[in-house]
Order: structure tokens, then C-alpha cells, then sequence
């Protein structure tokens, strides 16, 4: 065990896995010389050189269409896209190959590949190095969807995701990476996907989050204890396929459900959780539903404490829906 | 590069040096594919299938590229190389199945006619948008480096998938990696309607290569000998280490793009005509005739050989069910999520879809 | 007024829009000689030209990128898209650039482009002939999605989107271009964007359609009708920004919401509207909103009529859902 | 390319004529920039600002560039070229008030710092992705000539952006359509940490232009004059109606990437000390000595007034108050729609986030 930032944590799972199978290679920009422009692929290149941590022209296209030529020859391809704001050049091959290639040979092929990319704000990124993407993805059959919170849970989703024999895109909370450490196993482990984690047990309202907004969450959480509010906090961890038992058990429970999110409100994940609750769990709902989300705009810069559901955005909905 | 003269003969300073035999089975491959096409193209007017993209003029292009390969080597595809594909030995009757989606489908009627692949043949899937195939293809050449293999990997498209971001972006990855790639430009004068000079304002596809330091050559695509030879080469090169290839194929589509496609309004019947002097079967024939090893009787018996062939697989693709319904709900992960179960279940449990011609 | 389908009518607002105004200029692949694909630019490059009907390279990074360019220096460009399936490759350039020059900028420059593409199954097109990806756009700030279901409202519409200054994503149903003929105005003339319209008024159960799957929600609602349950059909025309007071309203008065739509159902648009209405009218709700959707699997060839959310799948959930 | 030789006096056969006075506007823009570019770093040293990238060593790409583009003509950048539009006249205070995203900034401090555009000066909005920009700018040329207009376009961008698909792109469409473009290649040797010759296996950038039969020169992107008279040929070319020119700028990233970059990670100090003597701005001085129009006293005048300016800026910028938070939820649209409204209301009513400080 060690004391681990997310960074770290990452860092530590690529290792594992690299020494594992030799068939586990990393592709990106900025990822080999100088170890990733967060780092966290600091002396993966020096370790097991240029050949299984290549430094990639600068071409999304090219670091996610390679990359699933590997996974198609029995290679263990990870990509790393530099910032989710930049997956679009390879959105293309991601969604329509990726995605498809098990279904169109019926299982003759597949694609067993891990797209990493940071995601979300929180550094002052503004536009273009703060967006939250994933439910385009989630829209995608084919591809699962993974966002760790915490170091732990980081290192066991990648090794994981790594074994996984669908592609996975694995978002990283950029917002978390040096913000909290934690002890983590040196040797390798895994954490299943799929996966809810309940964080915080509570009976008036259930709160889902992911990522760095599930710090948000349980602080926000922790406030409306103080006024009576009793919140059950669930990180999702996996975000597609999805824990359903987790979440609609918990709302079963307690009638109520906020869900949390960075990326713009409208058609964003929160939309697809609120509905399969509503599906699901509607004669057991005492309140609607909420969403404590990113505005449909652009991401912002200066004022991206306020377009982020923080804690003093989500708390009243919490009290507002335990309340209803 | 031309190595078939206009008399049939060889250039013997170009010759290959295949075996007779050998290039009277690149014959009749050529002949059979076309036997195929033209059937499919039947069937399809006749509202049997609903779709076929064929390769009618373009046979030698890719029979000669297959030919050329090692059985070691893989096979990216475009959508007009099945010949490639049955080259290789795939059989007949499951191309035929999947033509018709019914339960011999390998893809189970997932995917429109013409989206085949096998992994025994080393042979990649057929997918519709155009050039995702190229940077894949680049990816499993340096797999295959990287696994110390001496494999390559010959990937087909078409001119264009030159304007295509994944060309850039394989041919750019390909020479910084030299992965052992072929690139293998079927340059048959279309993009459906826009004419290659259209496509692009260099005069050959071939000069797209030096932007990436790729050696590129263009040559008669019409010619099996010439594409035999340059193909191999390829090879050779991408064997010894040498890195990546670019081969232009001349050659013309002398069909419209797919059987959804009417090339009249866009070109001229005499353009077309042109080509078909070029048809680059004559062409070989007249070759195999001159070396005594083929004849019209034996021409007329391998036609018929191969028509009964396809005739006896259209059959018995006609009577086979239709791929299954829960089909539909498998292989969207190596295992079913609980959403899919649900839906599976309520597609299953539900009513029927009226017959089609209810509508439109 | 001449009877038109859905093909010529699009093609006489493109004509009408062309003759009004220079700066319209139509690019794509196969537009111009070919007329399109689905002919839907027939005899345009005839009457127009090669510059302003330009049929360009296969790319369609070029097409949306170079387009964008047209539209900041005042020209009112309209891409097509052969079918949406191919959109991805120029996804960036709608996501990143269009979508969000006009806030970047704070209103200094600005987009007014309209990107056209066919959408949807139904003719037999498998995995990359018959994608539906709006959900990808609405998510997407600074976008309008239009998809109308008629002839009528498709020129209309189509003319409203070239005079809009925001970039619209304008959908076109391929299912319906041959399929219906109506009475449309051979003179130019506008229908309001975030304008939705009943086509059937009902009093037990509200189901929100567009495009292709409109007529089956109407079919299915004539169907159910038979058996006493009264459906209000809304066919939305404009997706985003949304008509919410016309779905509101009508689910403040039938208590039920149905949707129906191609894509796959999770973080399909469905699922937003869902949230919308249980948000919005929460107390008013007697049911469960449901969705009738396609599956979430890539589009397939031979079952695509089980697949799609045709009328045989849309009424029991009426009835299911007007006899909760 | 090289006009300004070793020893400051011009290549008589390629000195391009400027006024002496012309030149030592060159000189004290590329300067300006340079000290704007040094105050910035220092200040996000100090945490007043969040990001700064700059053009330390590229200023004479940039400035001679925008200098032989004429007033009709467009810029459009990639990021470093903020020097580019102050050239055109753009109001320094403007540029710094954005630096601080506060209620100055023309963005409403919505992007972050060196996100700049002007329409007046007929310069596009920068944009993080690389090279959007490209087919943008090749579209904006198109229009300019479907209009009839003798305007023409300059567009930026970096070695690392020739790998882009958007590049890919807009050199193909610049080429079938002729439009009147130059692509303004600064190739600094870096693409973040990556090496020029590691973004790919061609020797020359220029030499990617043959790809789309768009002319292309490679020409010593340290040396003003070099810079000026390549950009004005292209000028000439697109203005005459031959069509776009890529222009392949060789300099050197002297600083960071940007201000989040450790560059020492990736390179060698010896490397940059070759460089630093390599430096634009010694290159012009020495000449503009050399003819007696430029001493050591004018020198450090230029300096100083160059400072104060910077310093007044940034004075005036931190005492604004930061951009106001509804501008949050303008010019997503032409007109606000409903969600927009409501969710205006919802934040502005609601309660304001935590300081920062309490955080991570
Ligand atoms: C990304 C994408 N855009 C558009 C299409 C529609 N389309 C199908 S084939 C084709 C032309 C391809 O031409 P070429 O590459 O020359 O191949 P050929 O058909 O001539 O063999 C087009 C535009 C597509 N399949 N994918
Ligand atoms: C599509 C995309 N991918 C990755 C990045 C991250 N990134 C920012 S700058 C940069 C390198 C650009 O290099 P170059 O084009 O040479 O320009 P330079 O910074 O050297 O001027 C990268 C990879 C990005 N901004 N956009
Ligand atoms: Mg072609
Ligand atoms: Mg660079």
C-alpha cells in the first residue's frame, strides 16, 4: 500500500498492466518523452520504451484507428486523448467502428481497447479543455463508459478496463488528479465495472454522481445532514452498462433522486438516469426527479465555479427534493 | 507499367515469372468474380437482395493484389474486393448467404450485402464509411511488427478515400512507424459521381504518397501481371523492413457505383466503351490463348462451371429462414447487459412488424 | 401550390432560397452533376452553377470546415451530409467550431449555415445507412436540430434555417422522401422554428414523434382509437431549441406522454423529454412516461422493422400506458 | 531562404525593398511583442493570470507574415499570432483585459487567456483544437472569391497541426478550388514535446504541399525580410487568381509550450542556446544598425515605452472587476430561448459558489 493521487493511481495500474502482458502498449501525444502533459504517464517510456509507449503525431484519427487495428490483431491498445475536448477527430472511429466491429462480424472480431482521456473543469480550461462528453458516448452501443472518483477505484477500473474485451473510454476526472490521495495497493487488482458504489448511506434523498462531482456531492450531502436531510450518495464508477439494481434499490428507498452532473443538462446522462428511475421506480417517486448539471452553454472560464453543479448548487436541490 | 502488351504477349524485362498455371487460375478467379457480379446485379434488379456493389473492371486490380500477397499476409478491404476474399478460399455459398442475410449469415443480417470478413482469411471487415478501414489497417501492421511476425498487410481503397481524414492520418502514422502496409488505391476514375480529377488537383494519386515519405508507384491496374508484380514487390519491401508502400491502380469502374446507382447522369456512354476495350479479362485471355494454355472451348466450360456455381448457392441461400430475430440483441458486448436483456425480451414477447408492402 | 413529396419539396426551398438570395450556396458530395443520392439537388447545378453548387471531395471535415468559413464572411452555406451516418468525420467541426463561435466570440462572428442530412431506417440501409444521431447535436450548445415529417413543413422549415443566423443541423427523414405527396406552395414561404404542431388532438395519452416514426405514432394512435384510447400525436419539427409550453400543456391535459424515436433509446432525445415533462409536470403525471425506441444495438439490416418503433410497437404502450 | 545576411546587410538579389522605415516597424513590432510576451509570463508566474502562449522566437514569422498581408486581406491564427493583430492595430489594453477574462474582455471571459479575434481586423477567433482553423480559413478564401473580392487569406498554424485531419482537408479543397489561401506553416521544431521529424517521416513540411499541387517554399522563418517577401508572393499569386501557396516558416519555439510546460523535459539547453543566437530579433537589429537608423539609446527607449504601456495595461486590466456572470448565458444564440432564461434565473438567483481557496 501506498499513499496515491489519481495520478499515481493511474500511473501505478498502467505499470501493472504493461508488466503483466506484454501486449498492453500505450499510444498518445506527449505521452513518452515527457510523460504526459498531466503526467500520468511519467516513466512508462523509460521503463518499457518507444516501441509500447509511442509518442503519436498529432492525430486523434490516427491514435484511435491504429489502435483498433491492434485490438483486431490481439494487441492491448490504450489510447490517451489529450483532453476529452479533443476526442471529436476520432469520434468517428470510436462510434462507427469501435463501437460496431463485435456486432457487424457477429463476434468474429472485437476490440479489446481502453481510450483514456481526462475530462470535465475545475482548472481554469475554459471551452476547450473542461468538457464532459460521456453521453455521446453512452449513446453509442458497443462502447462502455467508465469514471473513477478516487485513486483506488482509478488503478482497479483501468486493470479492469485493460481486461475488458469490449473498448472501453475511460474519463478521468482532471479536476481530482492531485487533489486527494489515498492508500492504494502497489500490486495489481481489479474493481469490476459495472458497479455502483454507495459512499454515503442516507434514507430522504438519493444523490448519483461521478467523477469529481461526486466530492460535490457528498459535501453537499454532508451540509444538508446539519438541516435534517438524510442523503444516500452513490458513485456510479461505471457509467454504461450501468448498475440499475444500485441506483433504483436506493431510490426504492428513498423516493427521491438528484443526479449530478458537469456536462450540459440537456441530453446528458442525467436525462437517461432520471428516466430509467422514472421507468422503473414511478409509483415509489415522492418528488421529481432533479438534475444539478452544466448549463447549456459552452463551457465558461471565469465564472466555471458557477456553471459547475458544486455543492452550493446541489444542496438546495437536495432540500428542495427532500422536501417536495 | 505495363507488363501484358497489347499482343498478349510479355514484356520479358517485366515478366514475373509466374508459373502458367498460376495465371490461368488468376484467370479464371477474374472470371468467376465476374460471373458473380453479374448474377447478384441480376438478382438485385430482380428485387431478390436488396443491394450489391460489384467490381466489374476492377477484377485484376484486386485478384492481382491477393495473388500477390502471402497467405500470412492480411487483408484490409475496401467493399469491392470480395474476389479477394474468395480468392483465399472463403466459400462461395456463405458470401451468397450473406447476400440474402438469411441464417447462413456470418453477420446475421446485421450489415447491408457486401460486408463480409473472416479471420481465418485473414481478412478485416468491409464497413460502409469510407477510409476508417486505412488507419486500422496501419494498426495491424504494427501489431504485427511489434510481434516480431513477418506479416503484412494490404489494405484497398478507393480514390476518394484519398480526401478522407483516416488517409491522412494511416498514411502519416504508416511512415513514421514504416509499418509493413500496402496501400492498395483503386483509382477507377469515380467517387460515385465526382471524377478523380475532381477529387483532388494533383494529376496522380501516386504524388499523394511523398507527403508522408511512403515509395508510391502507379501502374496499368488492368494488367493482373503488373499488379502481380508491383503488389509483390510491396511485400518484398514491407518483409525486408523496408516500411510501407503506395500502389495506384489504374483502372476504370465499368459498372455504375453500386446497383443503387445510375452512371448515366454523370458520364458518357463512349467514355464507358473506351474502358471496355480495356477489360482487363480480354486482356489477360487473349495472353493465356497466345501461351496455347486456354481456349474458347475451355473458356465457355469454366463460364458455365461458374454459373452453375452461384446459380446452385442462389438456390440454396433462397431457401434458407432469415437470420433470427434475437439476433439482433448479441454481440454488442462479449456479454448481454441487463438493458439488452430487457429489450430482447420485450422485442421477443412483443407483436410482429406488418409486412412491408403495407407501406411506403 | 403543386402536389409534392418530400425530395421536391426540399428541392424547391432550396431553389426559392437560391434565387432569393446570392449568398446561398449548396456543397456536398454528388450534389451537383449526380443531383444527390436521393436527387434531392436535381437540376440545381444546371440552374445555378458549379459555384454554387459545388460537389466536393469526399470529405466532410472539408464540407462543414470549409463552410463555416463561408458563413463567418456572410455567405449562407448549406452542407449536405450524404446520409448522417458520415457525419462524424466533420463532428468536430460542428461541435467544437460551429456550435460555439457565435459565444466565443461573444456575438462578433457568427455561423448561419444549415447542415443537411438524410436520417433514419426504412430502407434497408443496415448499420451506416440508417443512423439517427440528433441526440448528439441537441446535447450540443449552440446547435438547432430541425427534422420535419412532411413536405409542407420541410420547405418551410428548410427556408427558416437558411434565415436563421445559428448553424441548424436539419434532419431529413429518407424514409418519407418518396413516400407521402401534399400540396405545397411553389412560392417561398416559412415555417417558425420551436414551433411544434398536434396533428391529432387527444385527451388520454400525449405521444411526442418527428420525422419518419410521426406517421407511425399517428397509425398506431388512429389504432388504438378503436379500442377507446384517445391519443394526442405531436410531431415536434423542431427538436431543439424545444417547444416545451405545446408538450407541457398537452401533458397537463392527458396526464400520459408516450415518445417515439428511431435512435437507441439510451440518451436518445427520449430520454430528456422524459425528464422535461417529469420535471415540468410532475403532479400532473398518471403514468410512467414511455419510450418507444430503437434498441440499443448498431441499426441491423434484416430485422430492421422489428427494430425500428413502428406502429406494432407503439400502440400497446399507449394503451399500457393510457390504461395505467 | 535568407535575405538579412550574417552580417546585418541584405541579399541584394532578394531584398525585397522596404522603406527603412518599414523595417524598423517591423523591428519595434516584433519587439512590442517580445516584452508583452515577457510580462505576461512573469504575471502568470504570479498567479494574476491562469495561462499565457506565446511566440518568444517567432516573432519575425509572425510579424513579417502580418505585415505583407495588406489591410483587405484576412488573418486567421492559430494561437501565438496575438502580435499579428496588434500589428493590424488592435488596442493592447483590449488584449490584456482578456488576459484577465474581466469586464474588458472582448470574450466576456468565457475562453481562456490568448483566445482573441477582431472582426474589424479581419481576424478570426482562435480556437484551442488544432487546426480547425485551416478548412475555416480555406472556406473564408472561397467566399472571398465567389465575391468577386481581391482579398485574400493567411492562415497560421504549427508543424504538429499537419497531421490534423483538417489540414488534410483544407489543402485538398484549397487546391481543387483555387482558393486564394496561404498556409502560413510555423514550423517551430515542437509540437509540445513531440520533434518536427518525429510528427513525420517527410524531411520538409513543404513538401506535404505536392499532395494537393498547392506551391509551396521553406524559407528561414527567423528572418523578417525572408518572411515578408514569401508572404507577399503568395499575396501576389491568390491575388492574380493562381490560387493558395503553403509557406513553410523554419524557427524555433524558444520558450514553453506555453505556460503550463516544462520544456526542459524534452529538450536540451544546448539545443535552445544554438537557437537563442539564431534569434529574430538580434538577426533585424543588426541590420537596422547597420544602416545607422537604429542605436543602442533607441533601443532602450523602445524598451521602456514598450514596458510602461504593457504595465499601464495591466494595471487598468486588474482593477476591472471580473466579466459579469449572466454573460454566461448570452450568444449561445441570436435570441435567448427558454432553457437558457431558466437557467439564468436559476444561477443568478441562487446562491454563488465557494472561493476558490477552499479547494483542491
Ligand atoms: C465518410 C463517408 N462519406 C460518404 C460516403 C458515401 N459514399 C459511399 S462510396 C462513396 C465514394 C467512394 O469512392 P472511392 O473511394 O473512389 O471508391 P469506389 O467506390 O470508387 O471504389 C461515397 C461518397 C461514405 N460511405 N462514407
Ligand atoms: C485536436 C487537438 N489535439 C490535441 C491538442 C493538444 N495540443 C495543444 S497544442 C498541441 C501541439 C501543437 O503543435 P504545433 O501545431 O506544432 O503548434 P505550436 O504549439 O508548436 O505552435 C497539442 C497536441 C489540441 N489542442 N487539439
Ligand atoms: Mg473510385
Ligand atoms: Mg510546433
Amino acid at each position: 500500500m501506498t499513499q496515491m493521487n489519481l495520478v499515481q493511481a493511474i500511473n501505478s495500474g498502467l505499470r501493472d498492466a504493461m508488466r503483466q502482458n506484454e501486449d498492453v502498449l500505450l499510444m498518445g501525444e506527449d505521452i513518452g518523452r515527457l510523460g504526459g502533459v498531466f503526467r500520468v504517464t511519467q516513466g512508462l517510456q523509460e521503463e518499457f520504451g518507444p516501441e509500447r509507449v509511442l509518442d503519436t503525431p498529432l492525430s486523434e484519427t490516427g491514435i484511435i484507428g491504429t489502435a483498433i487495428g491492434m485490438a483486431l490483431y490481439g494487441l492491448r491498445p490504450i489510447s490517451e486523448i489529450q483532453f476529452a475536448d479533443f476526442i471529436y477527430p476520432g469520434f468517428d472511429q470510436l462510434v462507427n467502428e469501435a463501437a460496431k466491429y463485435r456486432y457487424r462480424t457477429a463476434g468474429e472480431f472485437h476490440v479489446p481497447m481502453v481510450v483514456r482521456t481526462p475530462y470535465g473543469g475545475g482548472i481554469r480550461g475554459g471551452q476547450y479543455h473542461s468538457q464532459s462528453p460521456e453521453s455521446l458516448f453512452i449513446h453509442t452501443a458497443g462502447l462502455k463508459v467508465v469514471c473513477p472518483s478516487n485513486p483506488y477505484d482509478a488503478k482497479g477500473l483501468l486493470i479492469q478496463s485493460i481486461l475488458d474485451e469490449d473498448p472501453v473510454v475511460f474519463f478521468e476526472p482532471k479536476r481530482v488528479y492531485r487533489a486527494i490521495k489515498m492508500e492504494v495497493p502497489d500490486a495489481p487488482y481489479t474493481v469490476p465495472l459495472s458497479e455502483a458504489q454507495v459512499v454515503r448511506a442516507g434514507e430522504h434523498v438519493t444523490c448519483v454522481a461521478w467523477g469529481a462531482m461526486l466530492y460535490e456531492a457528498f459535501a453537499a450531502a454532508e451540509e444538508v445532514a446539519k438541516q435534517g436531510v438524510d442523503v444516500e450518495v452513490i458513485d456510479l464508477r461505471t457509467l454504461w452498462p450501468l448498475d440499475i439494481e444500485a441506483i433504483v434499490s436506493s431510490v426504492k428507498k428513498t423516493g427521491r433522486i438528484v443526479v449530478v452532473h458537469e456536462a450540459p443538462r440537456t441530453c446528458g446522462f442525467g436525462s437517461e438516469l432520471v428516466t430509467l428511475v422514472t421507468e422503473q421506480a414511478f409509483l415509489h417517486l415522492e418528488a421529481p426527479p432533479a438534475r444539478v448539471t452544466g448549463f447549456d452553454t459552452p463551457f465558461p472560464l471565469t465564472h466555471e465555479r458557477e456553471y459547475l453543479p458544486l455543492a452550493h448548487r446541489i444542496a438546495p436541490v437536495l432540500i428542495g427534493t427532500a422536501r417536495y | 507499367m505495363q507488363v501484358i502488351r497489347d499482343d498478349g504477349s510479355l514484356d520479358p524485362k517485366l515478366d514475373p515469372g509466374l508459373s502458367i498455371d498460376r495465371v490461368v487460375a488468376l484467370y479464371k478467379a477474374m472470371v468467376r468474380t465476374r460471373v458473380i457480379d453479374d448474377r447478384l446485379q441480376k438478382i438485385q434488379r430482380q428485387g431478390r437482395i436488396a443491394f450489391h456493389v460489384g467490381s466489374l473492371g476492377e477484377e485484376a486490380a484486386i485478384i492481382g493484389s491477393a495473388a500477390a500477397l502471402r497467405d500470412r499476409d492480411w487483408v484490409v478491404p475496401c467493399y469491392r474486393e470480395v474476389g479477394a476474399l474468395l480468392w483465399r478460399g472463403y466459400p462461395l455459398q456463405k458470401y451468397i448467404d450473406h447476400m440474402y442475410g438469411n441464417a447462413g449469415d456470418p453477420l446475421r443480417g446485421r450489415q447491408m450485402p457486401d460486408h463480409t470478413f473472416s479471420k481465418v482469411h485473414r481478412y478485416l471487415s468491409v464497413s460502409a464509411p469510407i477510409g476508417t478501414q486505412i488507419p486500422q489497417a496501419v494498426g495491424l501492421a504494427m501489431a504485427a511488427k511489434k510481434r516480431g511476425q513477418d506479416e503484412c498487410v494490404g489494405v484497398f481503397f478507393g480514390d476518394g478515400a484519398t480526401s478522407s481524414n483516416d488517409f491522412h492520418a494511416a498514411m502519416n502514422f504508416a511512415g513514421v512507424y514504416r509499418a509493413p502496409v500496402l496501400f492498395l488505391c483503386r483509382n477507377n476514375g469515380y467517387a460515385i459521381s465526382l471524377r478523380t480529377e475532381d477529387q483532388t488537383a494533383v494529376r496522380t494519386l501516386a504524388e499523394k504518397a511523398a507527403a508522408y515519405r511512403v515509395p508510391a508507384s502507379r501502374i496499368d491496374g488492368n494488367d493482373v501481371l503488373a499488379v502481380w508484380r508491383a503488389v509483390r514487390e510491396g511485400v518484398q519491401r514491407a518483409s525486408e523492413g523496408g516500411g510501407p508502400s503506395f500502389i495506384e491502380l489504374m483502372t476504370y469502374r465499368l459498372g455504375g457505383h453500386s446497383t443503387s446507382d445510375d452512371p448515366r447522369i454523370y458520364r458518357k456512354q463512349e467514355e464507358v466503351d473506351a474502358w471496355r476495350r480495356a477489360d482487363p479479362l480480354l486482356r489477360l485471355r487473349k495472353h493465356i490463348e497466345q501461351e496455347d494454355v486456354w481456349t474458347d472451348d475451355l473458356d465457355a466450360d469454366w463460364l458455365s462451371v461458374c454459373e452453375a456455381e452461384v446459380k446452385a448457392c442462389v438456390q440454396r441461400a433462397e431457401q434458407k429462414p432469415p437470420s433470427e430475430l434475437r439476433d439482433l440483441f448479441t454481440d454488442v458486448y462479449e456479454a448481454q447487459p441487463w438493458h439488452l436483456r430487457e429489450q430482447e425480451t420485450q422485442c421477443l414477447e412483443g407483436p410482429r412488424a406488418k409486412d412491408e408492402e403495407d407501406e411506403s
